[in-house]
């Protein structure tokens, strides 16, 4: 196993275990943070896999993905915050409505 | 993520998407080309050193543009959200007045050295913008007043920079019967240069106002 | 050498995206600017499905560098056809959009939203790249966050909050996949994929990430969960567009995968997804018929009607190219005919009668325009002759007696029923004349609003796509997207399905 | 070199773990942080310092900070806030 590889699992337990903290942590703080940490897991599974050349340089355009991807994750969690604090303004609690209305 | 499923189903789903995907990444090759090679031999005519900008800003810009998209979009999404809150005091003190008067025109000067970096080595207008936020956030802590008008139209331009200037160049090539953003390799330095220091300054705009939480006061409500 | 009018693929993006920019920078003009760019834009689509239907299917290397190293958009039939529906149902909302919303105020932000929503849709028909699909997922997610945020109630808010978190964390495992399947491959393209890609592990996890990610964006039942709450919150033509084509956009994704990209040996997979749907119809249909409240009846009906366009994964792929001509055919009248709905749902909050089915007794005498829109629209929500949603079931119909599925037609037929148990049901209260007023101060019958006079012309568009088959199948069918000769003609209903 | 690696992607779990366990939210967004950074050093080692930069300006520090903010608007909101009255807007 190279080096790689040995990053990659690393995101896939990140991704697992941000996925397991989304279903359970009920604060939305919480919850949006789990999508970063899951975000964080993809993108470590993408990149590391592109060191896997038989060059020394990594294949740049998975990393290209990588940059483009943690600047529309940040333009979300700005956004997932503002709304967050709406949530709270208006019911009083930083947690998503019970989903059953009807 | 509404309705809790029990543990049991919920452990179930996890393992199954840790063993499945353990098992996708170590099928993969130990050793893969990628496009890593197609990059390197068109590097020339990109207009750029690093191979990463060049994919970023050459071969794949229009992934970029609609990126750039996006953080428009946050933007105007959070303008049409949320009004700033008010802020009672800044945390101004001698010290922080001192940093900012002397870290500020730091930074943005080496908001202007990244930038150029990013041509040629590490570095580019993700960076950059980064740093311009970060100098435009002492601002902010520092107490500073937003300027008078900034809710009008020169902060607006500011935050849309990025996306005019890079639909104008792509829009601009097609004069010369190329294809949208098909740069011409003798102009493509000049242009990725112009529209990364345009993408900087908007990305900066977005960001120091994301972390103000909402529109101006003083901006006209419909954004 | 490029192909003439292929640019149109790219102006069909960018116009939007720029009239998206202009609204920012100059909210005054906002929705001056929104009323010319949509009907430019519907202009670029009609001249896009005749550049097709002379040229055949289009393609445009974005930055002239062509696949795998850079980007390719193309376009066949299924495409123009996905833009049309785009332009049909968008080109409505828009003018209805300015009746609604009030020319100042935080609703404002409903300008730049919209047009930057429709760019990411238009991006993400035109796109032939998977990672380039991802960011227009995000385009699209985020707009539509935004606009369900816009109507500022606690519920909304917390639709918005439920749909943001649903539309992240599917996006990132679609992401994932398309990292595994460029690790697996060393292209992003999905025509190249669709040539090179090879079973095993990484392929089908891979897949299977993204099918699952685009399963959820499209509420399919029994994902369906951020959807009643978010669709029934959200401001009224919000609403219409994100019934009528965003939870599509993502099933169009879907089908390109299942038609382009995905090797043999999907027949259990496809089995499945059409089991999924005809449970969506029935438990959709049923949920709205428990609803008392009109938006969040419409709101389940869409879940249900999501379940017919799943139904031809599992038709014998020999007959399934009939079958996805109907879906098709489908997505396009269900648009129009939700729209409708949604904007009736409108037109009675704005003017004050109540959006509790408790309150409708009375709102056909006051409200005699929309609630005819409401009912021709459940003519083709249920599937009855002469709309467009007949001709659709019946193309459904069609596949399942070729393919000698019969359960399908079952299905399909018992759709149609509930879905009319619960349109009769809206109709029915609202023309209720006797009985005690449940409130005194309802407004007298008034002048008919533009916007009411909007809603009753969307609504009979989906009457008039019950003629207009021949055109629109036709285009459609260039570049034969549902991968078989359609050489067999458009057969005609005989009788009723 | 391996122990270096080794422990690093370790980690990067550990404290993703305790970011999203623990209860505080000023705690949560400290560990948050530190995830970054240490992320941006995994980007390091695989010889991405483009991302790494990114990681660092974006990931860590950006988000972060938003974190940061959100977390003081929340408590301050709770305070503020009476019943049946919006604050925000």
């Amino acid at each position: 196993m190279t080096v790689a590889f040995l990053y990659a699992l690393s995101g896939v337990a990140l991704f697992v275990l941000a996925f397991h903290a989304l279903v359970s942590r009920r604060h939305l703080l919480h919850k949006i943070m789990s999508v970063n940490v899951m975000g964080s897991g993809v993108f470590l599974i993408i990149g590391a896999l592109a060191r896997r050349t038989p060059t020394a340089d990594p294949d740049p355009v998975p990393l290209a993905l990588v940059i483009t991807g943690i600047v529309v994750a940040v333009a979300a969690t700005a956004l997932g915050i503002v709304i967050m604090l709406r949530v709270q303004a208006a019911t009083g609690r930083p947690e998503l409505p019970p989903a059953d209305r009807n | 993520m509404s309705r809790a499923p029990s543990r049991a189903v919920l452990w179930l789903l996890l393992l199954t998407l840790g063993g499945g995907l353990g098992w996708a990444v170590l099928s993969l090759p130990p050793v893969a080309q990628g496009l890593g090679e197609q990059v390197r031999q068109h590097l020339q005519v990109s207009g750029v050193e690093s191979p990463v900008t060049a994919v970023l800003l050459n071969f794949r810009g229009y992934d970029t543009l609609l990126e750039i998209a996006v953080l428009a979009l946050a933007t105007v999404a959070i303008w049409s959200v949320a009004t700033m809150p008010r802020r009672r005091r800044g945390l101004a003190g001698p010290v922080l007045v001192f940093f900012v008067q002397v870290l500020v025109p730091f930074m943005v000067l080496l908001a202007g050295y990244l930038l150029w970096s990013g041509s040629h080595a590490e570095g580019g207008a993700f960076q950059a913008g980064v740093v311009l936020a970060a100098a435009a956030l002492l601002v902010i802590l520092a107490g500073a007043p937003l300027p008078a008008g900034a809710g009008g139209w020169p902060l607006r331009v500011g935050l849309m920079l990025g996306l005019l200037v890079f639909l104008g160049v792509g829009v601009l090539v097609t004069t010369t019967g190329r294809n949208f953003l098909e740069l011409p390799p003798a102009w493509a330095g000049g242009l990725i240069l112009m529209i990364e220091a345009a993408a900087a300054i908007s990305i900066g705009a977005s960001l120091a106002l994301a972390f103000r939480g909402g529109r101006p006061r003083n901006a006209r409500a419909g954004s | 050498m490029p192909q003439p009018g292929a640019a149109l693929l790219v102006v069909a993006v960018l116009l939007p995206v720029s009239a998206s920019a202009l609204c920012f920078l100059a909210p005054r003009l906002a929705r001056a600017i929104a009323v010319v760019v949509a009907l430019v834009l519907a202009l670029t689509v009609v001249l896009l499905a005749v550049q097709l239907v002379t040229h055949g299917p289009l393609e445009y290397r974005v930055g002239g560098w062509g696949a795998p190293l850079g980007i390719d958009l193309r376009a066949d039939g299924l495409t123009v056809f996905m833009l049309l529906a785009a332009a049909l149902t968008g080109l409505p909302v828009t003018v209805y959009g300015l009746s609604y919303f009030p020319a100042s105020g935080a609703a404002g932000g409903f300008w730049p939203l919209w047009m930057l929503l429709w760019g990411a849709l238009n991006a993400l028909f035109v796109a032939g790249d998977a990672f380039n699909l991802y960011v227009t997922l995000e385009l699209m997610g985020l707009s539509a966050v935004g606009l369900v945020a816009l109507a500022g109630s606690s519920d909304a808010l917390g639709g918005a909050m439920r749909y943001l978190l649903m539309t992240l964390t599917a996006s990132l495992i679609y992401l994932l996949g398309v990292g595994l399947l460029y690790h697996r491959s060393g292209t992003l393209d999905l025509a190249l994929l669709g040539t090179s890609l090879e079973g095993g592990a990484t392929t089908w996890v891979a897949l299977g990430l993204m099918s699952a990610a685009l399963l959820v964006k499209s509420a399919l039942f029994p994902l369906h969960f951020w959807l009643p709450p978010a669709h029934s919150s959200a401001p009224a033509p919000v609403s219409a567009v994100l019934s009528g084509l965003v939870v599509k956009a993502t099933i169009y994704l879907l089908l390109r995968l299942w038609l382009d990209v995905m090797p043999p040996g999907k027949a259990g997979l496809g089995a499945a997804l059409g089991g999924l749907g005809a449970a969506a119809i029935v438990w959709g249909s049923v949920q709205a018929l428990r609803q008392s409240e009109l938006k969040l009846l419409v709101a389940y009906s869409t879940v249900a009607q999501l379940g017919y366009l799943f139904l031809p994964f599992a038709i014998d792929p020999a007959h399934a190219g009939v079958a996805w001509r109907g879906a098709a055919y489908f997505v396009l009248c269900h648009a129009l005919a939700k729209t409708a709905m949604f904007m009736t749902v409108g037109n009675l909050q704005k003017l004050g009668a109540g959006a509790h089915l408790g309150e409708l007794q009375h709102v056909a005498r006051q409200f005699p325009v929309s609630l005819a829109a409401f009912g021709i629209a459940g003519v083709t929500i249920i599937g009855l002759p002469p709309s467009g949603g007949f001709l659709a079931k019946w193309l459904l119909l069609q596949a399942s007696f070729g393919a000698g599925q019969w359960w399908f037609a079952v299905v399909v037929l018992a759709g149609g029923l509930l879905s009319a148990a619960y349109v009769f049901r809206v109709v029915g209260l609202a023309f209720v004349e006797e009985g005690t007023r449940a409130r005194g101060d309802v407004a007298p019958k008034g002048r008919t609003s533009a916007a009411e006079w909007i809603t009753l012309a969307v609504a009979l568009a989906t009457v008039v796509l019950g003629f207009t088959a021949p055109l629109m199948l036709g285009v459609l069918d260039v570049g034969e997207p549902f991968g078989q000769p359609s050489g067999e003609p458009l057969s005609e209903p005989g009788g009723a399905p | 070199m391996w122990m270096l690696d080794g422990t690093l992607a370790v980690s990067l779990v550990l404290i993703a773990s305790r970011a999203l366990a623990a209860d505080d939210l000023f705690e949560a967004v400290a560990l948050f942080v530190a995830f970054g950074l240490l992320m941006t050093l995994a980007w390091v080692r695989l010889d991405a310092v483009d991302v790494a930069l990114a990681e660092a300006g974006i990931g860590a520090g950006f988000t972060g900070a938003l974190f940061l903010a959100g977390v003081a608007r929340l408590q301050r909101q709770a305070r503020v806030r009476r019943p049946g009255r919006e604050v925000h807007r």
